[in-house]
């Protein structure tokens, strides 16, 4: 059973066991079995919460301690706290996150593997406008009328998305449709070209499969973003935070590409997606 | 095929259940709200045959909350409740409400004038009258409207998924689109279909075995009213 | 949190009023699946529970099949729609149609079957045709019934259209999902509530319908 | 009771039933071999326990029930042969609570026929406004819906909307047996007249033996499992039940129903012991009589009295014993008179005219002879007929 | 038809109704200043036409609807004193249609009051079985359910319910009603042979006077209004009716329908005319008599002839004329003596045994004059009363 059987229990993390959550993305729930794996090779106990939602509310939850454990996105999660910062590097992120972060929680050390929101159009776009993997997301600037964009709700609002992309690339796009956060609806939707345009993320196997193309980002709007463990101030051990460490240490694109490949295009289960990287790594 | 029966039935670790697991997860989250709405129902029934104004106000408050899409309700009890069981089954036992409160009171009320009469003459108070008579003739409506609400309720419960794996089988819906595998999405439609026919089916049987007193053949007729509004 | 305050202002932001996410707009794509959805549902379950009542057979079928479409998860289907048939009104009417059809269904049959019978006997000894005497003689009697069924379908179809909004069409579902995701109580609340009044205007409507339609004499006064 | 007085008039045989067996799917057989003639323009009653298979019958014969075996002919002809549905309009049919269209008010219920026979408007409505009223329903009530009628009243409708086509054959199952016997003598009567008035040929189904002797001019006794056990005018049924079960069915008192069949036109009255209020001591002396019938001035009754107890030119009419009920000769049958003498304290039964004059008084020993010599009679016919 | 002879016995009043009017909340005077004294030990109707109230003044005994005015004494106490339940429990209730739980066996319906009092589930089961006896029913019922039971014998069962608890009351308001007339005529002897067996107090409603007559030692007929318009004895009612109202209501053949409660016995009988099947010559002769009744070796009637077509030692019991009905004096009323002879082709009824043996013949005429006497003696205990 899962931490679903103590359903009214805030504070699911007190005490011994660590609970390990996650967004409700694939990469998401892989990396968070990274980590609960990685802390259980150092004896700790751990519970899942996987599939929670979008940031809005796992950062809720681990603000009211019912998680202890999240894979986060370092760009995202300051673009989620402080819209207005324009960091120039990881560290930067770091310390801009750390100002605005829950006294309650903190941040590990971020990994080098990154997965960030994108603009990416499908082939037929790509085609039709001559955009290649070279082309700028500027480059959308006089055709963006004509092109449908999908993301996920929050993607409508946030400034890391229709909001950031109307005022740092002048964007404005004949219509928004609200879809799932780079998940498979958004996926089919481009591929089906019911939308032209869609915010996937990098790390996405489909992009290369479907032959989609990725839209650089030159003025870095939508940031740095590593995979960061985010956690509960005093509520891992030294080991636990080590153990975490050392996998961000080991995590690369690369590596998280191929992870994310075994996951949603073999269809292997992210748990054993996960001791089997873990493993190989060495971390176990 | 075998292989299409493995991936059928192999669960992503990440809904931290097996299939039979799933089920039993679905079937708790699914009747205890009908049993709660039941819980509530019969009082509120019994004020509405008592006063017979307070019937169509009821049925409109009632079919007001039931028209409030499930998401609605979760997002405003997710302060309140959590990311938990509680917060999916709690507009369950709401919109159960609105099959279960009409079902009792036709039921309570097609117990004929003369039985009543009858029981009366006899020297029995309301209260007895209640449980020994109306309530008991009443129990084939209550079932019919029962069978509807169960049955809607292990629908509804997928819906769950959306606040983060409440939603039993509904969660396969979600990890076959993240993960790609449509087959999870079949498990789920159907696992649920067939749990919601046989929990149906049992519910006629319960129902047999409580009214041996009913005709079998007419029955029909006489249930039709009971079904106008279970039907709801 | 007060969701009487979420209401008034969501309800008092003008920016709610206008353009495709406006209320004006979302309302009419809400009404328009609603329609579309209770006309599809009524047309498969209207004849055949017709000719199932007015002929009593195909009862204990009729429930099955309607246990089993009450039973499918409409958001399921929605979702497996989709990636079967991709983006579209089609895979949303499906899941809508299909938990329409068996209130529909059911009361109808069931309707037919409260009829009296003995004025269809004596219609019968009239010599009238049995398409007659089921449209003249049961049709009307039964129909109170047959549009309450048609008013449960159409309540539940005006609060499940909202799914639309999961596979990015419009309606007032569009404000909950959207909302929910931006964790915006306002327009989640706002989007209730007029799926709240929808229903209850569509209670009215089947009410005068009931009124206008249904003949005095079997509505007794 | 006019029609106590009928006799079978012995016209044509309209629907003739040969052999008919109807066995349902389940292998009930409702009807075993079933021959019957239904006489032309009268009214033939089923009458039998629950169960005998008389609403079979019935609907056999407008095919709502399609015989197992036998055929019907309908004025000579196999109603196989016609479309079901003209077969049926030209047949009225009634059965209990009436079967009326709820949705549909008074005048539409009568006007369906004929509107489905293609009749305009107007004049199905005409049709049924004068059906209302030789139904004796009050022409007020044509608007209104069958529920705000009462039992009687919708019965009366159903008899209405089946004579709306003119149909020769009026087919009734237990029409009447859902509303209380008051209303059911009124709606008994209403048909009796109805049925003279029009001469239609009507079928008619009932359990109640009383009903079947007051309105059939032929009467059809069925038994469990659709078997004919005596099928005969009511006055031989009743002199002459063809075993137990029909005696049994019959129930007591046959010898005084049968009366019912027997006219007192004939009986001898005598106007020797009536004397008027103001008689003279001879007249009072005169009729050497036990007792005297004192009339008023108009002549009508007011009581008997012993000759002794009475004054000349002081007779007080509150002295006087009740005259009793008197009964109308020629109208009244021999069951009445009798009744009447012997309800009277004299055992004599005072006549009158239809204005209630007395037109002679008859001892209960003459009616019992009357009654022998009119049994005697109907041996005699038997001996005729035989 | 044991009742048929039966007299009021004159017993105490155990209810009192003393000027009750009954308004409902909609204005309508249901019962309108009603009294009446209602016997101890014996059935009082209440019959009327529908809707004067005979549900509602029943339905005030019991405390199911209150009096507006009025009050009730039962046994002397006014029945405002009791608590409610207790009352109703003192008092069996049975209703058309029965209103037996659905939903509860046969044996546990009629054994619902004695649960209720408290008695063992045993003993209540025992008690039950012994009552199913007692109304008639097959104890093999006893684990049914009402929807398997006949329309008679549920009724049978509401009876029984009734009589559970052995309370001294029993109302019934148009309990046989719904049923048949066949099984009605059963359930009605059955409830005449049930009170005099238990001898418990009846208020019975029925909207049917026949039923009335048949079962009451007093009526009372109410008219629109909840007036009370004749409270009598049935024989009285047919001879006197108060007024039109009540006469009208009472329907035709009062006469006959009288003589139910006069005796046959002490009609003289004669055995001039009765003759063996081997009759001498002589014997055939000697009786002086117009008819013959021929008796078989054991004395059983075998039929009528003329003296004139027999012959001594060659009587053909098939060519005789029926002896129609006979009748047992002592057991049947005067009516069925009457029926008998007007019956009989002779105008003699023949008189049997209980065995069927002939005991006498009796003239139409002989008939007339005891009904005569009947009637005198009556005028004479009238006078006596007066
Ligand atoms: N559709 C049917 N299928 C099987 N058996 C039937 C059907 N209709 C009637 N019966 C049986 O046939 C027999 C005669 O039925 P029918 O209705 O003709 O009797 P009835 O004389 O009209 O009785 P009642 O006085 O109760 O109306 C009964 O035993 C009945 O149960
Ligand atoms: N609860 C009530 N409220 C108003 N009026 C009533 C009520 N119950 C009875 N009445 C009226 O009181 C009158 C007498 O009713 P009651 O039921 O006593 O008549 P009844 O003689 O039993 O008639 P029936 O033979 O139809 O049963 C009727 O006019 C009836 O409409
Ligand atoms: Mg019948
Ligand atoms: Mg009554």
């Amino acid at each position: 059973g899962g931490t679903s059987d103590d359903p009214l229990k805030g504070g699911g993390a007190k005490g011994d066991t660590v609970v390990v959550g996650s967004n409700n993305f694939a990469e998401s729930i892989l990396l968070a079995d990274i980590y609960g794996e990685a802390l259980k090779a150092k004896g700790i106990k751990v519970t899942y919460k996987p599939n929670i939602g979008s940031r809005e509310t796992t950062y809720g939850l681990m603000k009211n301690g019912t998680i202890t454990v999240l894979p986060e996105y370092n760009g995202s999660l300051l673009a989620y706290l402080d819209a207005k910062a324009k960091p120039k590097t990881v560290e930067e992120t770091t310390t801009a996150i750390d100002a605005k972060l829950d006294s309650k929680l903190e941040l590990l050390k971020p990994s080098a593997a990154q997965n960030k929101d994108s603009v990416t159009v499908n082939a037929e776009t790509a085609k039709k406008y001559k955009l290649t993997s070279d082309s700028s997301i500027a480059d959308l600037k006089d055709v963006a009328k004509d092109l449908d964009f999908g993301g996920s709700p929050e993607f409508q609002t946030r400034h890391q998305g229709l909001a950031g992309l109307k005022s740092v690339y002048g964007l404005e796009f004949k219509s928004f449709k609200s879809l799932d956060a780079g998940g498979p609806l958004t996926q089919t939707a481009l591929k089906k070209n019911t939308v032209q345009a869609a915010d996937l993320f990098t790390t996405d196997p489909t992009i290369t499969r479907d032959k989609f193309v990725v839209l650089k980002d030159p003025e870095n709007l939508f940031g740095f973003q590593n995979v960061q463990p985010l956690v509960r101030k005093g509520e891992l051990s030294k080991e636990g935070a080590a153990a975490l460490d050392a996998v961000s240490a080991k995590l690369d694109t690369k590596a998280l590409l191929d992870l994310d490949a075994q996951v949603q295009l073999e269809k292997k289960d992210p748990l054993d997606v996960a001791k089997a990287w873990l493993k190989s790594a060495g971390l176990v | 095929m075998s292989g299409f029966l493995h991936d059928f039935f192999d669960i992503p670790s990440d809904l931290q259940h097996s299939w039979l697991g799933l089920i039993g997860l679905h079937l708790r989250e699914a009747l205890l709200p009908v049993a709660a709405g039941l819980l509530l129902a019969l009082p509120i029934a019994q004020l509405c045959v008592r006063f017979r104004w307070l019937y169509p106000p009821v049925l409109g408050v009632t079919t007001v909350l039931y028209a409030i899409p499930s998401l609605a309700f979760f997002v405003v009890l997710i302060d309140y409740t959590g990311q938990t069981e509680l917060t999916v089954m709690i507009p369950l036992a709401v919109y159960s409400l609105v099959v279960l409160v009409p079902a009792i009171v036709d039921g309570v009320r097609s117990v004929s004038e003369e039985t009543l009469a009858a029981a009366t003459a006899m020297g029995f108070g309301p209260v007895r009258r209640y449980f020994q008579v109306q309530l008991p003739i009443a129990v084939p409506a209550i079932i019919a409207g029962l069978r509807v609400a169960t049955v809607s309720s292990i629908s509804l419960v997928s819906v769950g998924m959306l606040i983060g794996n409440q939603g039993a089988l509904g969660n396969l819906l979600h990890d076959a689109q993240i993960y790609n595998r449509p087959e999870l999405t079949w498990n789920s439609v159907i696992t649920t279909a067939l749990l919601a026919i046989l929990v149906d089916a049992l519910l006629v049987l319960v129902r047999v075995l409580l009214t041996p007193w009913m005709p079998s053949g007419t029955a029909r007729r006489k249930q039709a009213p009971a079904l106008e509004d279970a039907a709801r | 949190m007060n969701v009487l305050n979420f209401v008034n202002s969501f309800f008092s932001d003008s920016a709610h009023w206008h353009g495709y996410d406006g209320i004006p707009a979302r309302l009419g794509e809400h009404v328009r699946y609603t329609l579309q959805a209770l006309l599809l549902a009524a047309a498969i379950g209207l004849p055949i529970g017709l000719v199932t009542g007015h002929y009593g057979r195909g009862g204990n079928a009729l429930s099955l099949v309607a246990t089993a479409g009450r039973a499918l998860p409409s958001f399921g289907l929605l979702v497996l729609m989709t990636t079967l048939l991709g983006f579209g009104m089609l895979p949303v009417m499906i899941p809508l149609v299909i938990l329409a059809v068996p209130p529909i269904l059911v009361t109808t049959y069931e309707a037919m079957r409260s009829v009296d019978p003995s004025p269809v006997d004596a219609a019968r000894g009239m010599g009238m045709h049995e398409s007659r005497i089921l449209f003249q003689v049961e049709l009307p009697v039964a129909l109170p019934l047959i549009l309450s069924g048609l008013r449960s379908a159409a309540i539940q179809i005006v609060s499940t259209a909202t799914i639309a909004a999961y596979v990015s069409l419009g309606g007032l579902g569009r404000y909950i999902v959207d909302g929910l995701y931006q964790r915006n109580y306002e327009k989640v609340v706002g989007g209730a509530t007029l799926v709240a009044v929808l229903a209850l205007v569509t209670l009215a409507l089947f009410w005068a319908v009931a009124r206008t339609a249904v003949s005095p004499g079997v509505r007794r006064r | 009771m006019a029609n106590s007085l009928r006799t079978p008039e012995g016209p044509g045989v309209l629907i003739r039933i040969e052999s008919v067996t109807k066995r349902y799917p389940d292998g009930t057989v409702a009807v075993d071999r079933l021959s019957m003639e239904i006489p032309d323009r009268s009214i033939t009653v089923l009458v039998g326990p629950s169960g005998c298979g008389k609403t079979t019958t019935l609907r056999m014969i407008n095919r709502m029930v399609e015989p197992s075996e036998g055929t019907i002919l309908l004025d000579g002809e196999d109603i196989q042969r016609q479309p079901v549905t003209t077969l049926r309009r030209s047949m009225g049919y009634v059965i209990q609570n009436a079967g009326l269209f709820q949705h549909r008010t008074i005048v539409d219920n009568i006007a369906t026929v004929p509107r489905m026979l293609g009749w305009g408007k107007q004049k199905a409505r005409a049709r049924a406004a004068e059906l209302m009223e030789r139904v004796g329903l009050d022409t007020a009530l044509a608007k209104r819906y069958p529920y705000q009628l009462s039992g009687g009243q919708q019965q009366r409708v159903g008899v209405a909307r089946a004579l709306a086509a003119d149909p020769p054959v009026l087919l009734m199952d237990e029409p009447f047996s859902a509303v209380d016997p008051v209303v059911r003598k009124g709606l008994q009567d209403e048909l009796l007249r109805i049925q003279e008035e029009l001469g239609k040929t009507i079928v008619f189904v009932t359990h109640d033996i009383d009903e079947a002797i007051k309105l059939g001019t032929m009467v059809a006794v069925l038994r469990t499992g659709g078997h004919l056990a005596q099928y005969a005018p009511p006055s031989e049924l009743l002199s002459s039940p063809a075993d137990a079960f029909v005696e049994d069915f019959l129930g007591g008192d046959r010898g005084i129903r049968r009366l019912s069949f027997f006219p007192s036109g004939r009986l001898e009255l005598t106007t020797g012991p009536v004397i008027p209020l103001d008689a003279t001591a001879e007249q009072i002396a005169a009729p050497d009589a036990l007792w005297l019938l004192v009339t008023d001035a108009d002549g009508r009754p007011l009581g008997w009295s012993e000759p002794g107890d009475l004054a000349a030119g002081d007779i007080r009419p509150d002295r006087l014993l009740s005259h009793g009920r008197p009964f109308v000769p020629g109208t009244d049958s021999l069951r009445v008179a009798l009744d009447c003498a012997v309800l009277s304290p004299t055992g004599w039964a005072v006549a009158v005219d239809t204005d209630g004059r007395v037109t002679g008084v008859v001892s209960q020993q003459t009616i019992g002879e009357a009654i022998r010599s009119a049994h005697a009679a109907g041996r005699d016919d038997e001996k005729v007929a035989g």
